[in-house]
């Protein structure tokens, strides 16, 4: 069978490249970078070579910006309570959106309990802040903004440029958690003018299990783990050396290739188009400011995790905001809060294109969906069937 | 870590072991923070003719102690009470920024020894 | 030149065995074990396999006991924030003791800036506690015993059996950190009785940045960071699968292989016996109750770090617990709560041995130690030369 991956969104597939790079460490360059003798610093050399990769990749004025960690998920944690942390006796106020990643959301909402205060700035039906709203939220006792660059489920890009311009002028940290746009649109930290910022290898075709956060220079942050003296006191614990490597390595990939995603963008716009053919379906997320792979839409009178099932028997990964695909009782947070009707948000459909996905992969799925949207409805109570 | 020359100077030091008629010694350092140096001279008409050490300490602390000496001799008492730590650390092209307390022993280490020469010589 | 590793005790060379395991995850079985798609189940199946390997070699009733964490730091740090968030409302008062890991007392150190009480145990010249005075220690407001299984740098084995029997009775949860016990001696949290427990996988021939907390059924445990469903909630974010999976096929091997450690601990007390002809020099830690492949000698007169470079230069690769080695001022604390003096302590030589030392490396050893200890010797200014 036909098996085709349309969950970049959610990992990609490791680069062989980037699997290259990583062997050596898993095999003769075995030291650790802390040690002092040869073994130990032929490795640290390379573990240094690797953040000045992932360094540039981001357009990072200096490699000592970079701190790795083990995930996106981990980043968005330190980069949150780490400045809280370090800014408490100035304030207590976080601003944050609704429809962040649950690595954001959850931290943030952890916080509230300890009796910080979190403003969750809504969006609009195309999942984008408002920044009046962002530029009145801001009070006195404001220390952090932590807005995502674009979004996971939905692809949304935020104006994140603007925001920290509105940031600046009161003096506030901004962090983006820009998991999902590095390698996809272009992500550079100069330009953006962020203070902290939130990667993940494994969304760029690198290894699962590491990550980094970029934090200018002069940022006050405080560590979350404590331990020996690596990663600056800010991140201790025995480095993932192989998945550094590697992430030094889809990191370059990623913003040398850049061009590809334009070609993705075309089938991406061909299968919403597709799609968007099947009657009563409709685009979730912003029809322009999207990232380039990523596909959302609501299949009324159908469930999500009904639909996956069906596809994945069809040789489709896919995915979906469907609360049935968690177990949770409550479809997704963020088309909850783009205004989406349970109903709706239950029969959302993610696909999210990568470098592997082809013209023909696309037609495969544009000749299947229809046909299991048609089944499925075909059992449903509700719709005109 | 450390650069070629430190690495040189700590592999083969220069002018170690002390001098049984010494004109001269300068001892400095702590052991609680781990290093000792010690700094023998033969003083000739102003001129160090001769000079020694012996370190406990890091590979910074020997390579610091042994080109602080290799820089001092030959030179006159007032040109070697010139030599400061960092000319120390250049001459090694450059140390570890957490090693950089070492490299200010060894031309302390000098100066001590001067002075213990003009002391006990009442210059 | 001939290289020798003695340094095992800092991280492994990884095993063939547990790269040919872990090779498969990062080609065709990429998938997100999130996912409900076929990329993502299969991906699941695998990591819980690993999950009950690791179950399995430290003796857990239930691989839902295993939570999987980025390494020995974090699993250490989510063990004690975790209870302590747990049950603060019960009480503030940790035990620790004077020789722990980093990863465990500066997470102390940094629970005694946040108005918890901490209570060092001391221990003996030997780098045992003293259970009598870890009874008085217990008052009504203890909520956590973590105290490691064995020491990391002078290899002394703690009586944590003795230790969970006293904390039993007081209904004290005990953490205890098995980072370096693991495939050295037998760990069986069962027999051990302790409620939580510490292991890295970079220790035992697996791949670095992946470890895990085991947590007793029943214990209450609080997440140290926020995010997606991983790990129960305990510990979410991507999982780094490789790495998991490595782990799990690292813990199986090292539970199979604990017959290797006699021939270790043979070799290992022919170089200790070996080292003290030389003038001059003392073992540290306890000359029986130590790991099979810890050596820790201090050798008077000379500095670590100028003998760790010595001997690299020789091929042998080493540690100390030397300030110098880690540009910090005070030497290893390990050594100074032994009661040694800055000077000896700052001699001090760790040689740790492992499954690929042979007694050829020892007699290399033997005939190299000495000699360049002399020629170190003839520079210093201290001792008889
Ligand atoms: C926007 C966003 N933030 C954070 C994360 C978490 O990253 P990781 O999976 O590396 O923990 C993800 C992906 O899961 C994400 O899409
Ligand atoms: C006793 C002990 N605990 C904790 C750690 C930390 O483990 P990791 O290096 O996996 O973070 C180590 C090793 O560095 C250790 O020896
Ligand atoms: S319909 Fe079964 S979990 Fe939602
Ligand atoms: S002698 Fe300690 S750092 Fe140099």
């Amino acid at each position: 069978m036909r098996r085709i991956y349309l969950d970049h969104a959610a990992t990609t597939p490791i680069s062989p490249k980037v699997l290259e790079a990583m062997l050596p460490f898993y095999n003769e360059l075995f030291g650790n970078p802390s040690s002092i003798h040869g073994f130990g610093r032929e490795v640290a050399i390379h573990v240094d070579k690797a953040r000045e990769k992932v360094a540039k990749a981001i357009g990072a004025a200096s490699p000592q910006e970079i701190y790795f960690t083990s995930g996106g998920t981990e980043a968005d944690n330190l980069a949150i309570f780490g400045v809280i942390e370090a800014l408490q006796n100035k304030g207590k106020h976080i601003i944050t959106s609704a429809i962040e990643h649950h690595a954001v959301l959850d931290t943030c909402e952890a916080l509230e309990k300890k009796g910080f205060e979190v403003t969750k700035l809504p969006v609009d039906e195309n999942g984008v802040i408002d920044l009046e709203v962002l530029k009145k939220s801001i009070k006195d006792d404001t220390i952090l903004i932590t807005l995502m660059h674009a979004n996971n489920e939905v692809g949304t890009i935020q104006p994140i440029e603007e925001v920290v311009k509105i940031a600046k002028e009161k003096g506030v940290y901004v962090h983006t958690d820009s998991v999902q746009t590095l390698g996809s649109i272009p992500v550079n930290v100069q330009e953006l003018g962020v203070d902290l910022l939130s990667i993940s290898a494994h969304k760029i075709y690198g290894p699962k299990g590491v990550g980094a956060l970029y934090v200018k220079k002069g940022t006050k942050l405080k560590s979350l783990v404590f331990g020996g003296g690596q990663e600056r006191k800010i991140r201790p614990g025995t480095e993932n050396v192989a998945g550094i490597i590697g992430f030094g390595e889809a990191a370059e990939i990623a913003t040398l290739s850049l061009a590809d995603n334009e070609r993705i963008s075309k089938l991406r716009d061909k299968l919403i188009e597709g799609l968007l053919k099947i009657e009563d379906v409709k685009l979730n997320g912003h029809p322009i400011n999207r990232l380039p792979g990523n596909v959302n839409v609501s299949i009324e009178y159908i469930e999500g995790e009904a639909l996956l099932l069906s596809l994945d028997m069809e040789g489709i990964a896919a995915s979906s905001g469907s609360a049935c695909t968690s177990g949770s009782l409550d479809p997704s947070h963020v088309l909850m809060s783009m205004g989406l009707s349970h109903q709706t948000a239950h029969g959302s459909l993610r696909l999210t294109l990568g470098k592997g996905t082809t013209e023909e992969d696309i037609d495969y799925c544009l000749k299947v969906i229809p046909e299991v949207v048609h089944r499925l409805r075909s059992m449903s109570p509700l719709g005109k069937n | 870590m450390y650069s070629e020359k430190v690495m040189d100077h700590f592999k083969n030091p220069r002018n170690v072991g002390e001098l049984e008629k010494a004109d001269g010694v300068g001892e400095v350092g702590n052991i609680k923070c781990g290093d000792i140096m010690r700094i023998y001279l033969q003083v000739e008409e102003g001129i160090i003719k001769d000079i020694k050490f012996r370190t406990f300490g890091c590979g910074a602390a020997i390579a610091t102690s042994s080109a602080v000496t290799e820089m001092a001799k030959g030179k006159t008492l007032d040109e070697a009470l010139k030599l400061t730590n960092q000319m120390v650390a250049e001459e090694l092209g450059g140390l570890p920024p957490l090693k950089m307390h070492c490299s200010n022993l060894a031309a302390d280490a000098l100066k001590a020894a001067i002075e213990d020469y003009k002391k006990s010589n009442n210059l």
